[in-house]
């Protein structure tokens, strides 16, 4: 196990790349962590902002208040620099859940499908390839029509993230379970399974322990690339107006409204955001093709 | 294989009864149609004659009955938008969306299996590593930011390309095509990069890794002792096997391009089914809205069955374990 | 053959001697398509506009808004009997297929837009009777005097009995039951330009009607028209600068710099005929959407009082409609018969005296509540309402912000389930009844439709009520003077500002904004 | 002059470690129609000598000394020409072998129609001939590989491998993956096939029992390194190296009665990093002496081993 730390940690700081990537994911998680005590205003605080500050360049004082911003503001007197701090929290807030929830959602169904079996094995595993084929923007509409229905319109608002991390984790589960199932077919076989299962213990206990060490190599990178995707798919679905409110914008809703002023010359509404979003979506996909690269014995 | 296939068939008709059950019931909450439809001089009472012609106050469980049986003789009712019936609308708009994802398809196809070959085989080269590094910001931008920015680039900016819609359209009995014209060519590269991209970017990785993995094995070893060329047994030996995992995905990617078809759509103003599907869904026009699932749902698992068979006709050892009845 | 080539020749002698007759080809974008051709099918914007190029009313606004002849010359009320009024038709018009058009034309459409699937037939709730007087004078008749009908026949189209009957479409397109007619799908009217071909939300194609009767009368230098809905507003502003489509009627604000700064670009701005505003629910002893327990903070005069102070008109304009708009303290236009410029007077922006109010009121710690807000519909609409919701902010009124597309805000106005809510208002008879009836009249049976706010006053209602029938306009001016200071001193709403409509077009073009947004393309000419 | 010949042959592997030599100084000839048996622990360099013969070190390891000639001419600067076409080799496991998507007569003719340049018909002809040398029906050429067993599949990869008539085969544990009952059978194949054509055979395995009953001649590596090369008899019952002998010993079939205790060599052979100074050997031998701790033997053609000269 050491050796595999050292022999990690040494690839790790010989690739640059990864190095980058992972400075960057940081850097950007500690950003959004830390946004309330970063960030000079409270973004989504209404009552606090200015609307004629609207529209201000970077660096450049506001033609009525005089107030200057880092990356100036957008069409609401927002500070932008505040609102991408802020709208980063959102992002990885909805990415990271969504995530845990694919990740708990497969790693279940798989363990549970490789240990049963039969026909538990069959209808997970059927589901698992109709999932497939419904991308996660459909779902997050099936899901976004059905919580529109069932959700009095009053909770909308704060439910617009719950949405958003229950249609992203319910699309992306497949992966894990698969690599669960797969290792947990393999380990059901083995013989501490068997003498497991003679002490008297519970097979599945001893196996969860097991399995899941040996599965922490592939749902990491899985993980790792899901999160990527899960950060597009929001900033995709605020597109579709069905993400975050643009009272409290994640990345894509701030993009969503950027794009706006795209042809007008307000140019700093769209590209700060964007630029935000690039860099994390790529340095999480950096990171995770690395990962894949590095830990996966069969590509060394 | 027969009895495969048979099952095969069972499980599709399952899973469509499935998401007709949810294209019915979603749809039968979100909003309500009714408001949309009536001008802004509409009484209560008006509103309430409109609910009761529509069927609107039926039980929810005869409201589905009706809709399936009435879906499987392709009677998708009429669009409360449009007055339009949503059979005639889908297969009006049917045409556009399927040769974009053709054309987009095709590109992300054999652009993604040409650059994952050129970088797995040139895996440590310069050019390769600069493209896999590239390719990975196809994927960390929202589809519909790259759109807005092609059209910035090449229409506004360098008026190159049009912004948006399908030109040039010529009718075939039926079939609206805008695949033999010039025009339709001009107004379909953009649209058909756009959606394309992402899953060009995915199967160009996807064939890499395979790739990778394929020359590693060791019949591609014993294929080089036995003095094959470099260059056959990249191009005969490994790309075959390399592209039978890429089938499958590849074939589930024809699902996604045509539901990310509505992203595209409404940045294009594409006059397909996605662009009827987002309309749909701002007007809550439940009979397109519910028409629209079923087609992507039959779409999907029509795919699924067909990359089940394509994977019997390519692979030879699947169609023995087939003919062999245990699968 | 002979006389044709003739004739060819000569007429292409006339157009090089006549330059104001050239083949011009205009490419016109808007966000939505027409609903369908069917006149009578839909009482919506886009959907008049289209057809006012196919069809035409027997009177109608002209590029200003004023009243002009359309089918009919001159009309009068009676003098022995006011409740009928007598149309003069215009003589030798025919129809886009040869047809002549007569009174029987006129009662047949008439009455087929007063049939049950006819959605204009709101309009027309007074009319008891259309009569043939003799082939080119009709009679209709009201149920009691309505000096104001004429206002309702704006965009009542004229159609071809023998064409409508023989095609099945007698019976105006049942819209709501999806049902599809051959006179949804084809145009058969006197408009000064014929359908070529449509593809619904793709494309309609139009050409000028080389048989138009104010040929002469109207500029009329567009001979071609190609209608494309393009929704993404990016995309429409994107089509306009690169020179893809000549005349857009909806670019958003912000890009209206752009346009006008391009060289081959310009942009024609007027008032629109449309106010925007908030409604709150007053009437409810208890909000739902808020957290006050057991009462409801907007019954409370001097909340809304202190609301209306916390907007800032101002910045809206300057900031969210970049100067686009015409601040308001009235839900009127100033198109509409009853607008004064003390009403329209904007409260003053006072925070200490708003927050004073509201103390007085005992919100001093303020309260919460939900905004909806449609986010398709309006000119910026959840713009302002994020900025609205910052301006109540200030007051301590915390507004949770809920922005849905069109389809899904209204029925919550006409459910009444929503308690405070944005509304935009245009008004096509261009007189304060209008806004009376549907926004101000208790909302009971006909009356008061779209009155969410729960506003109730007998006294006001019977006033609204009278205008109906009051003859003497000066006497009904007078009422509709003391409705309005009623409305005003209760602020029922909350009046935000008068929409500006804003035109954009190559710069070659002549033509004035209409302040209903209904471009009528006989009247477009080129430099 | 002898029909193989590999003299002082060195491979080395840069990693962040330093350079790892895999190889050093291994030198052996081989004549028409002989069977030279490698043997070694797991990780000696007997694969990695049959892939040099090849060319087909993966990079970044590289031939960093010594020729390898082909009946006296140099094929080590140019294997591609020479590889298939005279000299062919055999894997271990003849279940990935084959690429599972051609049919076995097509990979055949495509081996005959590179190297022989024959036209359709005659490279069918042959191929089924070649078929029909290792024992398979010829008209099973339309199958693909998964419908033959793993005996089948070995004696179609041998029929690949020789299909080119190579002078020279590299088998590198062609039969480790088979059942006990099938390797005598595939040995006698490859041993009747060379004998035939006078091919000479470079078999590598770990397998004593298949070096006695296969080989001519026997070469015995540690660590990269050559420690004693004989006739198979000599080396079997009069090792001279204490590592021969400890494998010798370590051999059931070879160490004499069943209930005798089989001998271990004590300890495991090191990794290539940490290769120890003098002889490779001395840390795990009984019999080392001081100068085998400072000095590394020379390879004389029979051994390399202090202790045996002395």
């Amino acid at each position: 196990m050491s050796r595999w730390d050292s022999d990690f940690v040494y690839a790790f700081k010989r690739s640059p790349v990864a190095c980058v990537s992972a400075g960057v994911v940081c850097l950007l998680v500690l950003a959004a962590v830390f946004a309330p005590w970063i960030a000079p205003l409270n973004p989504f605080d209404m009552a606090a902002l200015n609307l004629m500050n609207g529209f201000t360049p970077p660096l450049a004082p506001n033609a009525f208040t005089g107030e200057t911003f880092l990356l100036g503001t957008d069409d609401q007197g927002r500070d932008l620099f505040s609102a991408i701090l802020y709208g980063l929290r959102v992002s990885l807030f909805v990415g990271f859940a969504a995530v845990a929830l694919a990740m708990f959602l497969g790693v279940f169904l798989g363990l549970l499908a490789g240990y049963r079996g039969g026909w538990v094995d069959t209808l997970i595993m059927r589901m698992a390839d109709v999932q497939v084929t419904f991308p996660s923007i459909l779902i997050a509409m099936l899901i976004y029509g059905v919580a529109q229905g069932l959700i009095a319109p009053d909770n909308r608002g704060d439910l617009a993230i719950g949405i958003l991390i229950l249609s992203i984790g319910l699309s992306e589960w497949v992966q894990f379970a698969r690599t669960v199932r797969g290792t947990t077919l393999v380990e059901k076989e083995k013989e501490y399974v068997q003498a497991a299962r003679l002490m008297g213990l519970n097979p599945l206990a001893v196996m969860v322990r097991h399995i899941l060490p040996n599965v922490t190599t592939p749902v990491l990178v899985i993980a790792t690339i899901t999160l990527a995707l899960a950060i597009i798919a929001e900033a995709t679905l605020s597109f579709l107006g069905v993400g975050a409110p643009p009272t409290e914008p994640s990345l894509g809703t701030l993009i969503r409204i950027g794009q706006d002023f795209l042809f007008s010359g307000e140019w700093w509404i769209l590209l700060f955001p964007a630029l935000t979003l690039l860099l994390l979506a790529l340095s999480v996909n950096l990171l995770g093709d690395w990962l894949r690269d590095t830990l996966n014995p069969r590509l060394k | 294989m027969i009895y495969t296939l048979f099952q095969r068939v069972i499980q599709a008709c399952f899973v469509l009864l499935l998401v007709a059950l949810v294209a019915f019931s979603m749809f039968r909450f979100v909003g309500d149609p009714v408001q949309g439809m009536l001008g802004q001089e509409a009484t209560s009472a008006d509103r309430e004659a409109l609910r009761e012609r529509l069927g609107l106050t039926d039980p929810i469980v005869l409201q589905y009955a009706r809709f399936v049986l009435n879906a499987v003789q392709g009677e998708f009712g009429v669009s409360y938008r449009t007055g339009e019936s949503v059979a005639d609308m889908i297969s009006q708009r049917l045409p556009a969306t399927l040769e974009l994802a053709l054309i987009s398809g095709t590109f992300a196809l054999l652009l993604g299996i040409g650059l994952g070959v050129f970088t797995a085989i040139r895996r440590e080269g310069f050019v390769a590593q600069s493209i896999m590094a590239t390719s990975l910001v196809g994927v960390s931008l929202p589809t519909f930011l790259i759109g807005v920015l092609l059209i910035w680039v090449f229409a506004v900016e360098l008026s190159w390309l049009p912004s948006f819609g399908r030109s040039g359209v010529v009718d075939l009995g039926g079939w609206s095509t805008s695949l033999l014209t010039v025009d339709g060519w001009r107004s379909l590269i953009l649209p058909a990069i756009t959606l394309g991209l992402y899953q060009m970017t995915l199967i160009m990785r996807l064939v890499r890794a395979e790739m990778l993995e394929v020359l590693r094995q060791d019949y591609i070893k014993f294929a080089r002792a036995r003095g094959i060329s470099t260059r056959r047994i990249h191009f005969k030996h490994a790309l075959k096997n390399t592209l039978i995992p890429v089938i499958t995905v590849a074939g589930l990617q024809i699902g996604s391009i045509i539901a990310f078809s509505i992203i595209t759509e409404t940045v294009f103003q594409w006059p397909g089914v996605g662009l009827m599907f987002i309309n749909a869904v701002y007007f809550v026009d439940i009979p397109v809205m519910s028409a629209y699932l079923l087609l992507v749902g039959v779409v999907f698992v029509s795919i699924n069955l067909a990359v089940d068979l394509l994977y019997l006709v390519i692979d030879p050892r699947l169609k023995a374990n087939a003919s062999e009845g245990h699968s | 053959m002979r006389l044709k080539v003739l004739a060819a020749a000569l007429s292409v002698s006339c157009l090089i001697g006549a330059p104001l007759v050239q083949a011009e080809t205009l490419r016109w974008a808007r966000s939505g398509d027409s609903l369908t051709l069917d006149p009578h099918a839909q009482n919506e914007g886009p959907t008049h506009a289209l057809a006012h190029q196919l069809y035409e009313p027997l009177l109608q606004r002209d590029m200003a808004g004023q009243i002009i002849p359309g089918l009919a010359t001159s009309w009068r009320a009676l003098d022995d009997n006011p409740n009928v009024w007598r149309f003069q038709l215009r003589a030798g018009v025919k129809f886009h297929g040869g047809e002549d058009f007569t009174a029987d034309d006129v009662v047949f459409s008439v009455k087929r837009a007063k049939l049950e699937t006819s959605d204009m037939k709101g309009l027309l709730n007074s009319v008891v009777d259309v009569r043939k007087v003799d082939d080119l004078t009709v009679d209709i008749e009201t149920a009691g005097a309505n000096p104001l009908l004429i206002n309702n026949l704006t965009n009542l189209f004229m159609m071809d009995q023998g064409w409508t009957e023989s095609n099945g479409s007698a019976v105006p397109q049942d819209f709501a039951n999806g049902q599809t007619t051959y006179a949804a799908a084809n145009a058969n009217g006197t408009g000064a330009y014929q359908l070529v071909s449509r593809t619904p939300d793709e494309r309609t194609v139009l050409k000028a009607n080389p048989n138009y009767w104010g040929v002469g009368q109207f500029p009329l230098e567009v001979s071609e028209i190609i209608y494309t809905p393009i929704q993404s507003a990016a995309t429409r502003v994107a089509a306009l600068l690169s020179g893809e489509v000549d005349f857009v009627q909806d670019i958003p604000v912000q890009d209206l710099g752009r346009v006008d700064a391009t060289s081959d670009l310009k942009v024609v701005t007027a008032a629109q005929n449309r106010v925007i505003f908030f409604g709150m629910n007053q009437g409810k002893a208890d909000l739902d959407s808020d957290n006050v327990q057991g009462k409801n903070p907007f019954a409370d005069v001097r909340v809304r009082q202190a609301m209306n102070m916390a907007i800032n008109r101002d910045a809206i304009k300057q900031v969210v409609m970049r100067g686009q708009s015409d601040p308001t303290g009235v839900i009127m236009p100033p198109f509409v018969n009853g607008w004064t410029p003390a009403l329209n007077e904007i409260p003053a922006g006072d925070m200490a005296k708003a927050k004073s109010l509201m103390a007085d009121a005992g919100y001093g710690d303020g309260f919460q509540v939900t905004l909806n807000c449609p986010n398709d519909r309006y000119i910026n609409d959840e713009a302002i309402c994020q900025a609205t919701v910052g301006m109540l902010g200030q007051i301590g009124i915390k507004v949770n912000l809920d922005a849905k597309p069109k389809a899904q805000h209204f029925p919550l106005i006409q459910n009444k389930t929503t308690e405070f809510y944005m509304l935009g208002w245009g008004v096509p008879t261009f007189d304060s009844h209008y806004i009376f009836n549907f926004l101000v009249h208790t909302s009971e049976g006909d009356r008061g439709p779209w009155n969410n706010t729960g506003y109730s006053n007998a006294d006001v209602d019977q006033m609204i009520v009278s205008l109906e029938s009051e003859t003497d306009l000066a006497a009904r001016d007078a009422t509709i003077g003391k409705i309005w200071n009623q409305v005003q001193q209760d602020v029922v709403y909350l009046p935000v500002h008068n929409q500006v409509l804003n035109w954009s077009m190559k710069s070659d073009i002549n033509f004035d904004v209409q302040p209903e947004d209904q471009p009528h393309f006989k009247f477009l000419s080129f430099n | 002059m002898s029909l193989l010949s590999v003299q002082g042959l060195r491979v080395e592997f840069p990693t962040r470690r330093g350079v790892l030599t895999a190889l050093d100084g291994v030198s052996f000839d081989l004549d028409r129609g002989e069977i030279l048996g490698l043997v070694g622990e797991s990780g000696a360099g007997k694969s990695m000598t049959g892939a040099a013969i090849m060319g087909l070190i993966e990079p970044p390891g590289h031939m960093a000394g010594g020729q390898i000639t082909l009946e006296g001419q140099r094929i080590d600067q140019h294997p591609e020409r020479y590889r298939g076409s005279h000299i062919g080799m055999v894997f271990q496991d003849p279940l990935t072998s084959l690429n599972p998507l051609q049919r076995i007569g097509d990979q055949l003719m495509e081996t005959l129609k590179i190297h022989h340049g024959l036209d359709d018909a005659t490279a069918k002809r042959r191929a089924m001939q070649a078929l029909d040398e290792v024992g398979i029906e010829g008209k099973r050429r339309d199958h693909y590989p998964h419908e033959f067993s793993g005996g089948m599949r070995q004696r179609v990869v041998i029929a690949l491998a020789l299909a080119s008539d190579p002078k020279v085969l590299v088998a590198d544990e062609p039969t480790t993956a088979l059942d006990v009952s099938i390797q005598a059978q595939i040995l006698a194949l490859l041993k009747q096939l060379c004998r035939d054509r006078g091919t000479g055979i470079v078999l590598i395995t770990h397998d004593m029992g298949v070096i006695a009953q296969t080989t001519d001649r026997v070469a015995v590596m540690y660590l990269g390194r050559l420690v004693e090369l004989g006739a198979t008899d000599q080396v079997i019952h009069q090792a001279t190296h204490p590592y021969t002998q400890g494998l010798m010993a370590s051999t059931p079939t070879l160490a004499g009665s069943v209930d005798q205790d089989l001998f271990q060599i004590p300890g495991a052979m090191p990794r290539l990093d940490a290769v120890p100074a003098g002889c490779a050997f001395h840390p795990r031998c009984d019999r080392a002496m001081p100068q085998c701790k400072t000095h590394a033997p020379e390879f004389d053609g029979r051994r390399a081993c202090f202790w045996s000269e002395s």
